[in-house]
């Protein structure tokens, strides 16, 4: 098993414990953080997949996954603020669909 | 392209711009309006007139627009396009001086007549239709443009039989839509006319061919108020008089059955309907129509909704005179198409002008009513002599036409519903008849106006004696040129010498 | 040589959304006007470049791809960047006219921000483009939902992100398994190589998946009501004309390019029974809300359906029934950005009449602020697919090739899903149409409101007319079936 | 256009002409005399020369014209209008809805002329509607129940018989495949028929409502007592006659021979002649029993044409006699009628005069005076034909013996019935009666010279044969007992046949299952409610609850259909 392949099964690990939280976690914060692992398993994946079979580092992947991660930093800021905001205005960390009978 | 070939654009253009200037134009606006409405209808009779006589020369003026691939609108004038054209315009003049009239001092007129010019511009649409897609596009149009004419009032009924209306008509344009769509995905892009093509196409599929047939009549059925698809047109009688007048006279259920003699005549073409067994089933739920309106209508005590279901039954007569083979039924169905349209809209003007000047619905509460009113009572009186077919109103004409068009088609118990029929019409007319003009007035109107006027405010007055003579005239002088009757001999001669 | 409209398309927005970042209120507006009529002209130019010229590519910076951004504009493009420019600045000028100043004054770097991530997906032609721009589209989107900052937006938005995040990922998982099986992203070059194997496979539904959860495809849709719903009218309009658009455009992107129209018809099928549940679903859903602005919302969900049907109905055994299908889409598309974009604009200048959300208290309205009524019917004409609108004709075009294919089960879903949307589109009307004591209590929009919601209502129903004009600008079958 | 051919059309516009005076107050006052004046072209018309004009515009292209039928029919018809108008006009000079009853006065004069010059199906239809129609007011003028009444029966069966009229005029331009209107060609075209007994049925019946036949002959009786008197006077004596002038005019008699149809025409002849005789005795209004009186001569005129259904050659002696005998009825009917309304006002005038005056159509219409003598005595020997049945020409003879115990009636009645407290007679109404009386005196080979009628006194010898019967006929009544001791309600068989439709009401309505009725309801019902068998209200809402359902499955059955084709 070449190392590469290594990182993308680590990926897809990630991407796995990501969509877990991200089902099973009403925790608005939790959930972001749940997003954050899905987006950085995929790319683990994307870099990991591509570089498999061809020896040479391509860095195709490498300028995506950069990209990648900005965008990724930009949605989590504006999830952050988005919480904060829902946070401060209902007292609520979660979303009233998850927050149960009471 | 000359002007006149673009005349078909500009005879739907007069009714469309005048719709869409009466909706911009403020509420408050009262007499520019009605003149722009006036105007307009006098513009679009004249550009009518103009037509017909281009097309009397044999000329067939067209415009078309392609819309989609392969798919064009057309407007077409021909003959029968003009028959139906020529009862549109003239009763939007006469319609809406009486709307006028009946709705002076009433709220959301500027909504009304818009969406009433809206409505006369489908029908215009519907009449010089070229092909069945166009057809279809203002078949649709003139369901939504009457939706809110029917539920005008705002009532709690009105806007459940605008519920009602729209359950019927627009499903009946969805099964229509299917017909269409049918048609031109398997027999072609066809216009009216090209009847040689669908007879080579229902030779080599019939079953589609009859399925198309179906699904076409089944549609336009809806509008037609054939049974069992009549029920939305007693409902709709809530809405104010002009609008039952123009609904039941001339756009809504005339266009079912100008639809329905299209795909007779111009989709399929009669000889080959008549060979593939079409048409016997369809002049057997027509008579049976015919015989069930008249039956209900017996029974009604609303003056309105004895007439939409006398109006059941007598559009049926045109559809029964499509379904009979050869040029006497031809002519019959076709002259009806205009007779009852004069006259219907002449009973409704009548039923209009009781319930506005003296409160009565009822038809018990008619009683006398001919020595209060005595222009609107003839006016009545010619109407309902007309339906039950007593001469010289013209609705003997087009009985006569039928019933002999019938003996020579061979079916001769056709003839038998028409008398049945008018039977049943003189049984529910003539006692209205006896109320208003032989019993004496019981207690008071239920709702006098207009207490100055010896009948009836003029606006109100004059369109429904102008009808009530035009329905007269029409079969007092149909033998001559101008007349309903020679326009549809005219037709005929087209349609079964090509 | 640098292709200055096609670059303009998204570096005119990128300017406004710098600008309106860094500039003070009134400029900030000022200057959106006048970049929005720079783009406006920059798309008419483009169009006319493009009947003179046809498709063509342009590597951004002379950096060629895969690295570089490579722009490109062909006919469906062409239409795509035209519609979001007509839907974007009406809906521009009502939001002007509509929102508060400090609502106002977020609203235009989302909405630039929105508008560069449109034009960009618009133009691209590799799939991490269309990555980044999707992203980018998402969270302006959830910017632009959580606009009036209060409790029930803030919970739409964080609804709406997450759901769009999750599809993105998804997208992108599918785009890095692509890339590790072909080794490119460009979608032509893909097209050379491509072809239907396992992984292949698991990719695009990985990719699909995502998109369609973007797009808001039936069961993945309880993110679009609250969200569309929600959100201030001119944003709702733009998300629910332009933003679901997006997704869709790139899954169609993909089928077409990737010819994915000779793939077993089980996948088409597939997408039919979505769309077909999606019609149904959305449709009975409008039929029941209570509130205008969900019915509305409900209703989009109905049409995205109708968007769907257009798969199963691309094959390559009849390549003129799948080019009627494809003409149909696309107009349906079109119909349905100008008539949901008129709709909402119409729906929301109805709430401002009535300062209340419910259906009942439009009781009245039809007499006392007809010009409104009169948009949202002539948008819901389009919806509903009735004649003359766009939205008959693309209904037309689909249920022509269905006939033609003999697939009558889309026949029939169409129809019912027209008279579900008859029903919920004529319901809203009837309460309009009751009348009320009381006389006239409602308060007047703006005649600027009224007539932007009038204006898309109408060229909706236009479009009915022109249809030719759009589908000329597409690519005879041929060339999309390949 | 030719003089001539201005005044066939002037004859029937006339009166719709003089309709106009209603517009202004001053004509309002002149309507009795204009009325008056109305059929007078008809009268100038009926001596001039026959003649045609041809209406292209009118109708489905009209054929006005006259010939020797329609002289004679528009002669009697006209001096019958314009003697009844004189009457009427001091008949009604105090009835304050006079107006309404000149206005139909004119409307039906203008059917009844129209149609005597119509020589095609829609003008003959269209006139013969207008004097149907417009005749119902004229019976209902004063508005009692009994009059109301009458008119309903007048007005139902009137409206069967249009329809009737109407089957068979659709089945007779079917014979001339569709080709022509005109009654002349269509008479030539009709022995063509496939089922000729179809529309000869239709028409004899359909006419036969307006000619008395028996079975439809129900309205007469009730209609004549509660008309205004000079109505009915018009009413028995040329309007009852149009439905003769149609037959004459449609069916083709001399062109065909039917024998069965013939008998069977000569049987409800016949039984009319008796049997209305018999009933009309036991009446107890003078005009009912006129009603019975012209039901029983109509009986004759039935005869006849059964006779000439057997025996088509016999046709050329027939149709003159016919005409004799018509023009005879007309008038004595009508001065008998208008002699009823005498006897309330003669004071001034010996009642015994009056009575004089009474015998002369009384006498004549049994046929031992004036015209009436002409009349039978044609009859009679137009009848004596080998070929026809032995019996029929006893029966004629016989029938005396009914009209015979009908004027003896009628006389009696009038006596006994006179107002103790006359009032004066008017000038025009004497002057109208005793015109009409004169005429019946001078008898038809005056009045019709174009028929080359043998003179009456010529024939003297055979009087003794038309004296036997009556003579016999009053020595029974003598010895019998001139009153009779029970009555038969006017109307007869209608009694029985509103039972029945009473109890098939009410059993019908035990079927369907009760609704509570509201007051509004019950007082709207409409007036010809025919019995519900379901609810159809129910049965509609039911066939629209499943409309939707029916939808769908057509939509289902459609889409597999299409599935099979592919």
């Amino acid at each position: 098993m070449s190392s590469y392949l290594i990182f993308a099964y680590g990926g897809v690990g990630l991407c796995g414990i990501g969509v877990f939280g991200f089902i099973l976690h009403t925790h608005l914060l939790r959930r972001l953080i749940a997003f954050n692992l899905l987006g950085s398993g995929t790319f683990l994946i994307l870099v990991g997949l591509s570089q498999s079979g061809r020896g040479e580092a391509d860095y195709i992947p490498q300028a995506l996954v950069l990209t990648g991660i900005v965008v990724a930093v930009a949605a989590t800021a504006l999830a952050l603020v988005l919480i904060r905001r829902w946070a401060a205005l209902t007292q609520h960390a979660t979303l009233p669909e998850d927050q149960g009978p009471s | 392209m000359n002007i006149m070939s673009l005349l078909p654009l500009w005879v739907l253009m007069t009714s469309f711009l005048a719709a869409i200037v009466i909706f911009l134009l403020p509420e408050e606006r009262h007499r520019l309006r009605s003149t722009i409405n006036i105007g307009a209808a006098i513009i679009k009779i004249g550009l009518i007139i103009l037509l017909i006589r281009l097309v009397a020369q044999q000329e067939t003026p067209e415009v078309s627009l392609e819309v989609l691939p392969g798919l064009s609108l057309v407007l077409r004038a021909d003959a029968l396009a003009m028959l139906f054209a020529g009862l549109s315009s003239i009763l939007w003049l006469c319609t809406t001086l009486y709307a006028i009239g009946y709705l002076e001092n009433a709220p959301n007129r500027s909504r009304f007549f818009g969406y009433f010019s809206l409505c006369v511009a489908s029908t215009m649409g519907i009449s010089l239709a070229g092909n069945l897609f166009t057809f279809l596009i203002f078949y649709e149009l003139l369901t939504l443009s009457t939706y809110p004419l029917v539920v005008h009032r705002g009532t709690p009924q009105s806007l459940k039989a605008g519920r009602t209306y729209l359950a019927y008509t627009l499903s009946g344009g969805v099964v229509l839509l299917v017909g269409v769509a049918l048609f031109y995905a398997f027999a072609g892009d066809l216009a009216f006319g090209q009847t040689a093509q669908m007879a080579e196409f229902t030779h080599t599929s019939p079953i589609a061919s009859a399925i198309i047939f179906l699904l076409l009549i089944g549609g336009m059925a809806v509008k037609a108020a054939l049974f069992p698809f009549h029920g939305w047109l007693p409902t709709a009688m809530v809405a104010p008089a002009p609008v039952s007048a123009l609904l039941h006279a001339v756009a809504v259920v005339k266009a079912g059955a100008f639809g329905i003699i299209r795909v007779v005549y111009d989709v399929f073409g009669i000889e080959l309907a008549w060979q593939q067994g079409y048409l016997l089933p369809l002049s057997l739920i027509a008579s049976f129509t015919i015989l069930y309106g008249s039956w209900r209508a017996l029974q009604q005590t609303d003056i309105k909704k004895r007439l939409a279901f006398s109006t059941v039954s007598q559009v049926s007569y045109i559809i029964l005179g499509v379904t009979l083979i050869g040029p006497l039924g031809t002519i019959g169905g076709l002259v009806h198409l205009l007779h009852q349209g004069l006259m219907k809209v002449t009973l409704f003007f009548c039923a209009g002008n009781y319930a506005e000047t003296l409160g009565i619905h009822k038809i018990h509460e008619l009683n006398g009513t001919g020595k209060r009113m005595p222009m609107t009572s003839a006016a009545f009186t010619l109407g309902a002599l007309g339906m039950i077919g007593i001469p010289p109103v013209a609705g003997f004409i087009s009985k006569w036409y039928l019933g002999t068009g019938a003996l020579a088609a061979g079916m001769d118990w056709v003839i038998w519903v028409l008398i049945g029929s008018s039977l049943l019409n003189a049984a529910y007319f003539l006692p209205v008849l006896y109320r208003i003009w032989f019993l004496p007035q019981q207690g008071q109107w239920p709702h006098e106006s207009f207490t100055q006027w010896r009948d009836t405010i003029p606006l109100l007055l004059i369109p429904a004696l102008i009808t009530a003579a035009l329905s007269v005239a029409a079969g007092l002088f149909a033998g001559s040129d101008l007349s309903p009757l020679s326009w549809a001999r005219l037709i005929v001669i087209r349609e079964y010498q090509p | 040589m640098v292709h200055f409209p096609m670059a303009g398309l998204v570096v005119f927005p990128l300017l406004g959304a710098l600008v309106s970042l860094a500039l003070s209120q009134r400029w900030r507006t000022l200057m959106s006007f006048a970049l929005i009529l720079a783009l406006l002209l920059n798309n008419a130019l483009l169009l006319l470049q493009f009947y003179s010229q046809g498709m063509f590519n342009e590597a951004m910076g002379n950096w060629p791809a895969p690295l570089g951004i490579e722009l490109r504009i062909d006919g469906l493009a062409l239409i795509f960047s035209l519609m979001s420019a007509i839907v974007a600045s009406i809906c521009a000028l009502y939001a002007y006219v509509y929102l508060r100043p400090a609502q106002l004054k977020l609203f235009w770097p989302f909405f630039w921000f929105l508008w560069v991530a449109l034009n960009s997906i618009w133009l691209s032609s590799d799939l991490f483009n269309l990555y980044v721009g999707l992203e980018l589209l998402s969270l302006a989107a959830v910017g632009l939902v959580a606009l009036s900052r209060d409790a029930l937006s803030l919970a739409a938005a964080l609804r709406y992100l997450f759901a769009a995040l999750l599809g993105s990922i998804g997208y992108l998982l599918g785009v890095a398994l692509l890339y590790a099986t072909y080794g490119t992203l460009s979608l032509v070059e893909l097209s050379q190589h491509f072809s239907l194997t396992l992984s292949s496979s698991v990719a695009l539904g990985f990719m699909f998946i995502g998109l369609l959860m973007k797009t808001a495809v039936f069961p993945m849709h309880s993110w679009l009501p609250p969200a569309h719903g929600g959100a201030l009218t001119p944003v709702s309009a733009l998300l629910s004309a332009l933003v679901i658009k997006a997704s869709f455009y790139i899954v169609l992107r993909l089928w077409t390019e990737l010819s994915l129209d000779s793939a077993p018809t089980s996948a088409g099928l597939l997408m039919g029974i979505l769309g077909s549940a999606a019609i149904l679903w959305g449709g009975w859903m409008a039929l029941h809300q209570t509130h205008l602005k969900l019915v509305v919302a409900y209703s989009t969900l109905a049409q995205i359906g109708y968007f769907m049907l257009i798969f199963p109905l691309l094959s390559d055994t009849n390549p003129h029934a799948s080019h009627l299908a494809f003409q149909g889409g696309i107009l349906m598309l079109l119909a349905h950005a100008l008539a949901k974009a008129g709709m909402f604009l119409a729906a929301g200048n109805l709430l401002f009449c009535t300062g209340q959300k419910d259906l009942h208290s439009l009781a009245g309205l039809s007499r006392y602020r007809p010009l409104n009524i009169f948009a949202f019917g002539l948008a819901g004409v389009s919806i509903m697919g009735l004649p003359p609108s766009g939205g008959f004709n693309g209904k037309w075009l689909i249920i022509q090739s269905a006939m033609l294919q003999s697939q009558w089960q889309w026949v029939l879903v169409i129809l019912l899903g027209s008279l579900l949307s008859a029903a919920y589109i004529f319901r809203v009307f009837s309460y309009t149409y009751q009348e009320v004591e009381g006389g006239d209590r409602f308060k007047q929009p703006s005649p600027l409101l009224e007539w932007s919601a009038l204006s898309l209502s109408v060229l909706s129903i236009l479009l009915g007319f022109a249809s030719m004009l759009v589908l000329d600008l597409l690519p005879s079958h041929s060339v999309v079936t390949q | 256009m030719t003089f001539f051919q201005f005044w066939l059309l002037f004859t029937p516009c006339l009166p719709l002409i003089l309709l106009l005076a209603f517009l202004h107050p001053a004509g309002r006052a002149m309507i009795p005399f204009l009325a008056m004046l109305a059929p007078l072209p008809a009268l100038l018309l009926s001596f001039m020369p026959s003649q045609s004009i041809e209406l292209s515009s009118l109708f489905l292209g009209s054929l006005w014209g006259t010939d020797v039928t329609h002289n004679v029919f528009l002669r009697f018809t006209a001096l019958l209008w314009i003697f009844s108008a004189c009457f009427g006009l001091g008949y009604l000079k105090r009835d304050q809805h006079a107006n309404r009853f000149w206005l139909l006065w004119l409307m039906t004069l203008t059917g009844n002329l129209g149609l005597l010059i119509s020589q095609d199906i829609v003008s003959f239809y269209t006139f013969f509607a207008l004097m149907t129609f417009s005749a119902y007011g004229l019976v209902i003028h004063t508005r009692q129940d009994n009059a109301l009444f009458a008119g309903r029966i007048y007005l139902v069966m009137a409206v069967v018989g249009e329809m009737l009229i109407l089957a068979g005029l659709f089945l007779t331009s079917a014979a001339s495949a569709h080709s022509t209107l005109i009654f002349a060609e269509l008479k030539t075209h009709l022995p063509q028929a496939e089922n000729l007994w179809l529309p000869l049925t239709c028409l004899l019946l359909g006419f036969g409502v307006k000619a008395g036949l028996p079975f439809l002959h129900m309205w007469l009786p009730l209609a004549h007592p509660v008309a205004p008197t000079p109505a009915s006077a018009v009413l028995s004596g040329a309007m009852i006659k149009a439905g003769l002038f149609a037959w004459l005019s449609i069916l083709p008699f001399g062109l065909v021979a039917l024998p069965t149809m013939g008998l069977i025409m000569i049987f409800v002849g016949l039984l009319a002649a008796f049997v209305a005789g018999g009933i009309g005795f036991l009446q107890t209004l003078p005009k009912a029993v006129l009603a019975y009186s012209s039901i029983s001569q109509m009986g004759l005129m039935t005869c006849a044409l059964g006779a000439a259904l057997i025996l088509p050659e016999m046709w050329h002696f027939l149709l003159p006699t016919l005409l004799v005998f018509a023009f005879h009825h007309a008038i004595a009917k009508g001065a008998l009628f208008l002699s009823v309304g005498l006897k309330d006002h003669y004071r001034g005038v010996s009642f015994f005069i009056i009575v004089l005056g009474v015998l002369v159509p009384a006498l004549s219409l049994i046929g031992v005076f004036g015209s009436g003598i002409q009349a039978k005595l044609a009859l009679k020997g137009v009848l004596e034909q080998d070929s026809l049945p032995s019996w029929l020409l006893p029966s004629i003879t016989l029938s005396a013996m009914a009209t015979t115990l009908l004027m003896f009636r009628f006389l009696s009645l009038m006596w006994k019935n006179k107002s103790p407290t006359p009032s004066a007679l008017p000038l025009s109404m004497n002057l109208g009666w005793a015109g009409l009386v004169i005429i019946c005196g001078l008898g038809p080979s005056v009045l019709i010279p174009e028929l080359d009628l043998p003179s009456g006194l010529s024939q003297w010898s055979a009087y003794p044969s038309l004296l036997l019967v009556p003579g016999l006929t009053l020595i029974a009544v003598y010895f019998l007992g001139a009153y009779p001791r029970f009555q038969i309600p006017a109307g007869d068989i209608i009694y029985p046949l509103i039972k029945l439709k009473e109890v098939c009401t009410t059993q019908l309505d035990r079927l369907t299952p009760h609704k509570a009725v509201g007051v509004e309801e019950q007082a709207t019902k409409p007036s010809f409610s025919l019995p519900t068998l379901i609810t159809l209200n129910q049965a509609e809402k039911t066939i629209q609850s499943y409309l939707s359902a029916f939808f769908g499955l057509l939509t289902l059955v459609l889409i597999v259909s299409l599935y099979a084709l592919r």
